[in-house]
């Protein structure tokens, strides 16, 4: 039995749902033991440092000492997202390598009775303990449903095999983990010189046009090497190139159509289960087609908003912005 | 007390005088340490000078001192003068004790009352420490002339045509087929271009032939024992399979042998040999080895061709490994350096990006006698490259592989910049950090190279992909870089990269000190011992180091290297014994309990248990002093001359000002 | 001695051949650094006979500073990770015997770095300075005392604390 | 006589300062910056997937820091495009701690106000305020005040993808606040109190 203590993350019960459910559908065939850690925070993703160092590490350090609270036979933390892994693992390390860092953050949790000695947990990311853990074979051993004839290029990102402080990565640039991984559940997978490669970050947010060149890079290669879809193991690289990718052909005049999974939903699928059941649907770009290769029919849904012509007009349903206003007041 | 002890204190021009009070400090020991046996004290402004030096052996002649403390510079500067000096007037050397108050106080403190304080405890605990030293003689120990080198690189073959030369023999192992290492690899030498086997071969010839000379090629060193002078070498001589006295080299076996392999050493894998090879043309000697992992009858039990058309009937399926024992006075160290694995780099991509090469690669590939006859293509083995860029300090200057510079790759990269323009005229970048052309001749080259037209980049490498973004960049290697002179990131498409990968320490260097009781540094690189006034000689007596196995470097320093060490080997076999510091450990026989706790410590074996006396002892010519054993020792049995625990106990006492008849506020 | 700042008295040991030279090299680099470390050069940090230390402590040093080449360079190949397994089992014993084993401190220092020699010196000079004086075996901690005959509890340098190799 | 231009005038007035700028930015961050090892070998500007969008690649930023630029370097567009890919500090041959400097240096670029598009530093301050309200980050909140705010004209165009999002279920319309967010609340407001001098 494998049992960890689970940092869910923020987009996993929102953009990344997909990666929620189909990481449920794999628990049981894995016989993998998640447990939650009991009110966490966010993790600041890539912004709460560049404001304020120090509240910054706190908040990061909650999760920790949360989780160290709660640690009874593991004092192994999982996260999927690779920005929270980073932040979790980062916060881990520095506040070792830098100890003044560590004292001033335990003088913060002090302050909500809480405290952290870091080094007290491993922090690792889902496939991680997929790969190492529970291993290939056992994977390999649970699949009913092979994804022979699936061209997919697999997609690391970058917050997940650097800095890698701890060494747990095969490379910082090209590592293997994945490309392994969806080669256990019988898919075609292609080289893929990008697969560290940025997917823009929180530029889809601050700076369009720089983050429609990344996903452009990312997206266009991957068309060239006959990928039918990427897989990716974090929710900001999911949500900027499925979510982004009409904005991005439309903004460079392209017509990509380049779906991109969660490699859970694809062990979903060769484990056995329906696509409904491992979040297959809710992705912008359809994957329909994609997996119609191996024989997977996803019922229609609504489908997604066509790739806008350039010289068609904005569809702009005026009465949702006032709805958006109400939103606001909310808060 | 009886001994009567001389201090001496130094100016050293106002080196000391500056800021230590050596008046006070004179006129202090005079009166204070009087009654520990002090019956002079004087201050001269150079002691060192040849005045300050009589001035002490008058002393020592007119008022019959038994013991001198001279408080002067550091004992690594003078220590050596003012034994010599003790010794011309009849003293002996070892009753003389060097008190530093320049570099441990003058040169460290400015408050002149705190450091003539200081001066003062540093007096006290040499007067305390000289009553206690006991005179001493150097050891003599006849040496063998005979030579050991190890390492059949440039620099091996170097020292041992030096030493053979002068008349004396040598044994030159390799561990390889033939001799000629590294450098018989290379198609041309920087900076003047000769070609490396013209220059070469004739050496190697040499010291294949040379009467003085025992080749011990397939060979490798597997024990060393004794010390300098009497060293006893175990070589082991692996089996070749070919009877050395019959074979004539001819070659029929490697036309005859079916088996092709890949050849990794010489060709750097860029090439194939076969399971029978000599590795070149010109190897030195000229017999081939048979490749026992390769070779068909080994695995299969059948095949034999190599001996059913060996004209002399010099295959020999039986033949086994031999242990030959020798005798050697010195060992030269050679064993030179292995090339950084490049695909540690992973963001170069090679191994992954087939027309991403290594400098050792490159250079067999133009070599006229390389894989392609000295045709620069790509990995296809037919396209002539159009822009080729060449990327220095690869595994070099980063914290993430190697710390150091590799010293050869700048010089190395502007080779292979000229050899491409030249061969094929394709456009050539080459990116630096820093261009290190420091040596005669080689900052002209790069002159000559800029001249040619190459492209220099100042920026180290980002990566090396072959995911385009345009048109332009299809089917390339595009290099990314910050062109760090411009300020700008730049996408390079080129057809071929070569990595000008920079050297490391033989993955077996430490194995090999550990053996020949030499140390390395973090780097791995073997330890000289003084970086620059010694640095082909070891902290071991009688074993030198020469080439790469020291550091990186060129051919000329290695060359240079190697006749170095070869004086130094001369100069000691020409001394016909030589004289060892007589600080050694000694046994107690009386005392020692025969517990055996420091038989384990001592790193030159030269402590043994003698069983039948159920006591310990050390052999004084390999013990080398360092003490550990004299500390360990539970009964207090062994003792260490110069450094022994009277000596240092009372060092103690007296930098603690106990020694004095009344304590003072320092 | 000043009374208003406290200034510790020292016993440095160093090796013959990457500690002392790092010294030598302060030395000629002009490096200033604190005054109240009186060195003892021994070949090797392996030499360091850890009574040497408990000497120097009972008379009359405050601290004791050990120094050595780093691991793995050391001129006499591996003696200086004896002298590191001997530091740690004599900071237990001192720690047993009521003092603080900040006391006594082992510095690696190579031949190169005399800046590293002056800079630890400084800062092993103030650690002692805030732990005070040590006085031990000493009744009046007055430093004016009379020739006299030292209890010495260490005179036999035997060494009950080796560690089998 | 050379004129003084204001270059100038900084450059010979503000030297004791200038000196400190760097150790001022290595003490501030996280880890142990290495700030000071950097040998301008361009390995950072060369890795940067965004360097042509800066105004000064990372390397050039380094530089400047050692020559004291302060006001430079705090208005640099550089620190704000970092995505955070850590090419540049896995490859830096000097183990300099480059993305956690970047944001160092957006920390201080917003304490100096010294930001010359404020894009950036709004967004990763509505996107704190969210979380110091709920605990929780909230895409549809931050995702709608940021454009509203700051493309305003592109937020039309966005629609498609954020009605796609809502009505896939995958933008969440009410945030979600952790239990003991008064807790949390506690902690950053003594955070906020500290700082990392050392």
């Amino acid at each position: 039995m494998n049992k960890y203590l689970l940092y869910p993350g923020c987009s996993m019960d929102s953009s990344a749902k997909a990666y929620m459910e189909s990481l449920n559908s794999i628990v049981e065939p894995l016989d993998l033991h998640l447990e939650e850690i009991e009110d966490w925070n966010c993790c600041g993703a890539t912004e709460y440092l560049g404001i304020n160092l120090i509240p910054a590490y706190s908040l990061i350090a909650r999760n920790l000492a949360l989780a160290a609270k709660q640690t009874s036979d593991t004092r192994t933390v999982v996260a999927p997202c690779s920005a929270c892994y980073l932040n979790l693992a980062k916060a881990d390390y520095y506040m070792q390598e830098r100890p003044t860092l560590g004292a001033k953050v335990n003088e913060a949790l002090a302050a909500g009775g809480l405290e952290y000695k870091a080094g007290t947990l491993d922090v690792r990311h889902l496939i991680d303990v997929l790969v190492y853990d529970v291993g290939l074979d056992a994977i390999r051993k649970a699949v009913i449903h092979p994804l022979s004839g699936l061209k997919v290029v697999p997609y690391m990102g970058c917050m997940l095999p650097r800095p890698d402080y701890q060494h747990r990565w095969s490379d910082h640039e090209h590592p293997t983990e994945l490309d392994d991984l969806l080669r256990a559940l019988g898919a075609d997978v292609i080289d893929y010189p990008l697969t560290t490669s940025c997917c823009g970050g929180h530029m889809t947010q601050i700076g369009p046009e720089t983050a429609f060149e990344l996903i452009h890079r990312l997206v266009s290669d991957a068309d060239e090497r006959g990928a039918q879809m990427m897989v990716t193991v974090c929710p900001m690289c999911q949500m900027n190139i499925d979510a982004y990718q009409n904005e991005m052909n439309h903004f460079f005049g392209t017509n990509f159509h380049m779906p991109i999974l969660f490699f859970t939903q694809l062990m979903g699928l060769a484990f056995g289960r329906k696509p409904n059941e491992v979040g297959i649907g809710v992705e912008l770009v359809s994957a329909r087609n994609a997996l119609a290769h191996i024989g997977v029919e996803v019922p229609v849904t609504e489908e997604p908003a066509a790739p806008r012509k350039k010289d068609e007009g904005l569809p702009m349903p005026r009465r949702w912005t006032k709805h958006e206003g109400k939103k606001e007041a909310v808060k | 007390m009886t001994e009567r002890v001389g201090v001496y204190v130094c100016h050293c021009g106002s080196n000391i005088a500056g800021t230590v009070d050596v008046v006070d400090v004179a006129n202090w020991a005079a009166e204070k340490l009087g009654r520990q046996g002090v019956i002079i004290a004087r201050e001269y402004k150079f002691m060192c000078s040849s005045l300050g030096q009589e001035l002490i052996e008058k002393d020592i002649k007119e008022l019959g001192l038994t013991r001198v403390v001279v408080a002067a510079c550091s004992p690594h500067l003078h220590e050596k003068t003012f034994r010599t000096a003790a010794k011309n007037a009849g003293l002996n050397p070892y009753l003389v004790e060097l008190a530093s108050i320049r570099e441990q106080v003058s040169w460290v403190h400015s408050d002149k009352a705190v450091a003539t304080a200081k001066a003062k405890a540093v007096v006290s605990g040499a007067v305390s420490r000289v009553i206690e030293n006991r005179p001493l003689e150097e050891i003599k120990v006849p040496i063998n002339p005979n030579t050991l080198v190890v390492g059949g690189g440039i620099a091996g073959i170097q020292s041992a045509l030096e030493i053979a030369n002068a008349g004396f023999h040598v044994y030159l192992v390799e561990r390889e087929p033939s001799i000629g290492g590294h450098m018989a690899q290379f198609d041309k030498t920087f900076p003047t271009l000769d070609c490396s086997a013209c220059i070469l071969t004739p050496r190697m010839v040499e010291a294949g032939t040379h009467p003085n000379i025992t080749l011990l090629t397939w060979s490798e060193v597997t024990n060393v024992a004794g010390y300098v002078g009497n060293f006893h070498v175990t070589i082991k001589k692996k089996a070749r399979f070919i009877n050395e006295e019959l074979c004539t080299g001819c070659g029929i076996c490697q036309e005859k042998c079916p088996k092709k392999v890949i050849d990794d050493v010489y060709e750097a894998g860029l090439g194939y040999r076969k399971a029978v090879y000599t590795p070149f043309a010109q190897a030195v000697p000229n017999f081939p080895v048979m490749d026992k992992e390769n070779c068909t009858y080994f695995i299969k039990g059948t095949c034999k061709a190599c001996e059913k058309f060996c004209p002399t009937g010099a295959i020999d399926f039986n033949q086994q490994d031999e242990m030959l024992h020798i005798d050697v006075g010195n060992i030269v160290l050679a064993t030179g350096y292995d090339l950084f694995d490049a695909r540690r780099v992973s963001n170069y991509g090679y191994g992954r990006l087939p027309n991403v090469f290594t400098s050792l690669e490159f250079e067999r590939l133009s070599n006229a006698a390389g894989p392609t006859s000295g045709n620069i293509v790509l990995r296809d083995g037919k396209t002539t490259p159009k822009s080729v860029g060449v990327i220095h300090c690869v595994g070099s200057r980063d914290k993430n592989f190697n710390n150091y510079c590799s010293v050869i790759c700048c010089m190395q990269g502007l080779k292979f910049a000229h050899l491409v323009h030249e061969r094929t005229g394709a456009t050539v970048y080459n990116f630096y950090i820093d261009m290190r052309t420091a040596y005669k001749a080689y900052d002209e080259f790069y002159q000559r190279v800029l001249e040619e037209g190459t492209l220099f980049v100042r920026g180290k490498v980002a990566e090396v992909t072959n995911a385009a973004r345009n048109e332009r960049e299809k089917g390339k290697l595009i290099i990314q870089v910050e062109d760090t002179l411009a300020g700008k990131q730049r996408r390079i498409p080129v057809d071929m990269v070569i990595l000008s990968s920079g050297l490391q320490p033989r993955k077996d260097a430490k194995e090999v000190g550990k053996m020949f009781g030499i140390s390395c540094s973090m780097d791995g690189w073997f330890t000289e011992k003084h970086p620059k006034l010694d640095p082909v000689s070891t902290m071991t007596e009688g074993i030198y180091i020469v080439g790469c196995a020291q550091g990186p470097k060129d051919i000329p320093s290695s060359v240079a290297q190697g006749a170095a060490a070869s004086a130094r080997v001369l100069d000691k076999i020409l001394q016909k014994e030589v004289a060892l510091e007589p600080i050694k450990a000694s046994v107690n026989k009386e005392m020692c309990s025969g517990c055996r706790i420091c038989n384990g410590l001592c790193p030159f074996n030269a402590i043994a248990f003698i069983e039948d006396d159920k006591v310990t002892e050390i052999n004084p010519a390999l013990c080398q002093g360092c003490g550990t054993c004299v500390a360990a020792c539970p009964a207090g049995a062994i003792s260490g001359t110069g450094f022994s625990n009277e000596q240092i106990i009372a060092q103690i006492d007296g930098l603690l000002l106990r020694n004095l008849e009344v304590q003072e506020a320092v | 001695m000043n009374n208003e700042t406290f200034e510790p008295t020292i016993i440095g040991f160093t090796c013959n051949w990457c500690s002392y030279r790092a010294s030598d090299l302060a030395g000629t680099a002009r490096m200033k650094y604190a005054p109240n470390v009186r060195l003892i050069r021994l070949m090797c940090s392996g030499r360091l006979d850890p009574t040497f230390v408990l000497r120097a402590l009972s008379e009359g040093a405050d601290g004791v500073m050990i120094t050595g080449c780093h691991p793995g360079e050391c001129h006499y190949i591996e003696q200086n990770y004896k002298a590191l397994r001997r530091y740690l089992l004599l900071k237990r014993v001192l720690a047993g015997m009521g003092i603080e084993p900040g006391r006594v401190k082992l510095v690696w220092a190579s031949a190169a770095e005399g800046a590293k020699f002056a800079a630890e010196t400084t800062l092993f000079v103030e650690e002692i300075r805030k732990l005070g004086p040590l006085n031990w075996g000493r009744a009046d901690s007055g430093p004016q005392t009379v020739d006299r005959e030292v209890p010495s509890t260490v005179h036999n340098p035997s060494s009950e604390m080796e560690v089998p190799a | 006589m050379p004129q003084m231009t204001d270059e100038r005038v900084r450059a010979g007035m503000t030297r004791e300062e200038d000196l400190s700028l760097l150790n001022e930015v290595s003490m501030k961050t996280a880890g142990v910056s290495h700030l000071e090892m950097c040998i301008q070998c361009g390995t950072c500007g060369g890795s940067c997937p965004v360097a042509a969008d800066m105004d000064h690649t990372p390397r050039m930023l380094f530089a400047m820091l050692r020559a004291g630029m302060r006001e430079e370097v705090l208005r640099s567009n550089t620190p704000w495009l970092c995505v955070s890919c850590y090419h540049c500090v896995v490859r830096c041959p000097q183990e300099v701690h480059i993305a956690d400097v970047m944001y160092t240096l957006k920390g201080m670029a917003i304490q100096a106000k010294l930001y010359t598009d404020s894009t950036a530093p709004h967004f990763s301050q509505t996107f704190v305020g969210m979380v110091e309200t709920f605990g929780r980050g909230y895409e549809l909140g931050l995702a709608t005040r940021h454009y509203l705010r700051h493309f305003p004209l592109r937020l039309p165009g966005m629609m498609p993808m954020g009605l796609g999002m809502i009505s896939k279920g995958r933008m969440a319309i009410v945030p979600k606040k952790i239990k003991h967010m008064d807790q949390l609340t506690k902690i950053l407001d003594r955070a906020k109190e500290l700082e990392l001098t050392s």
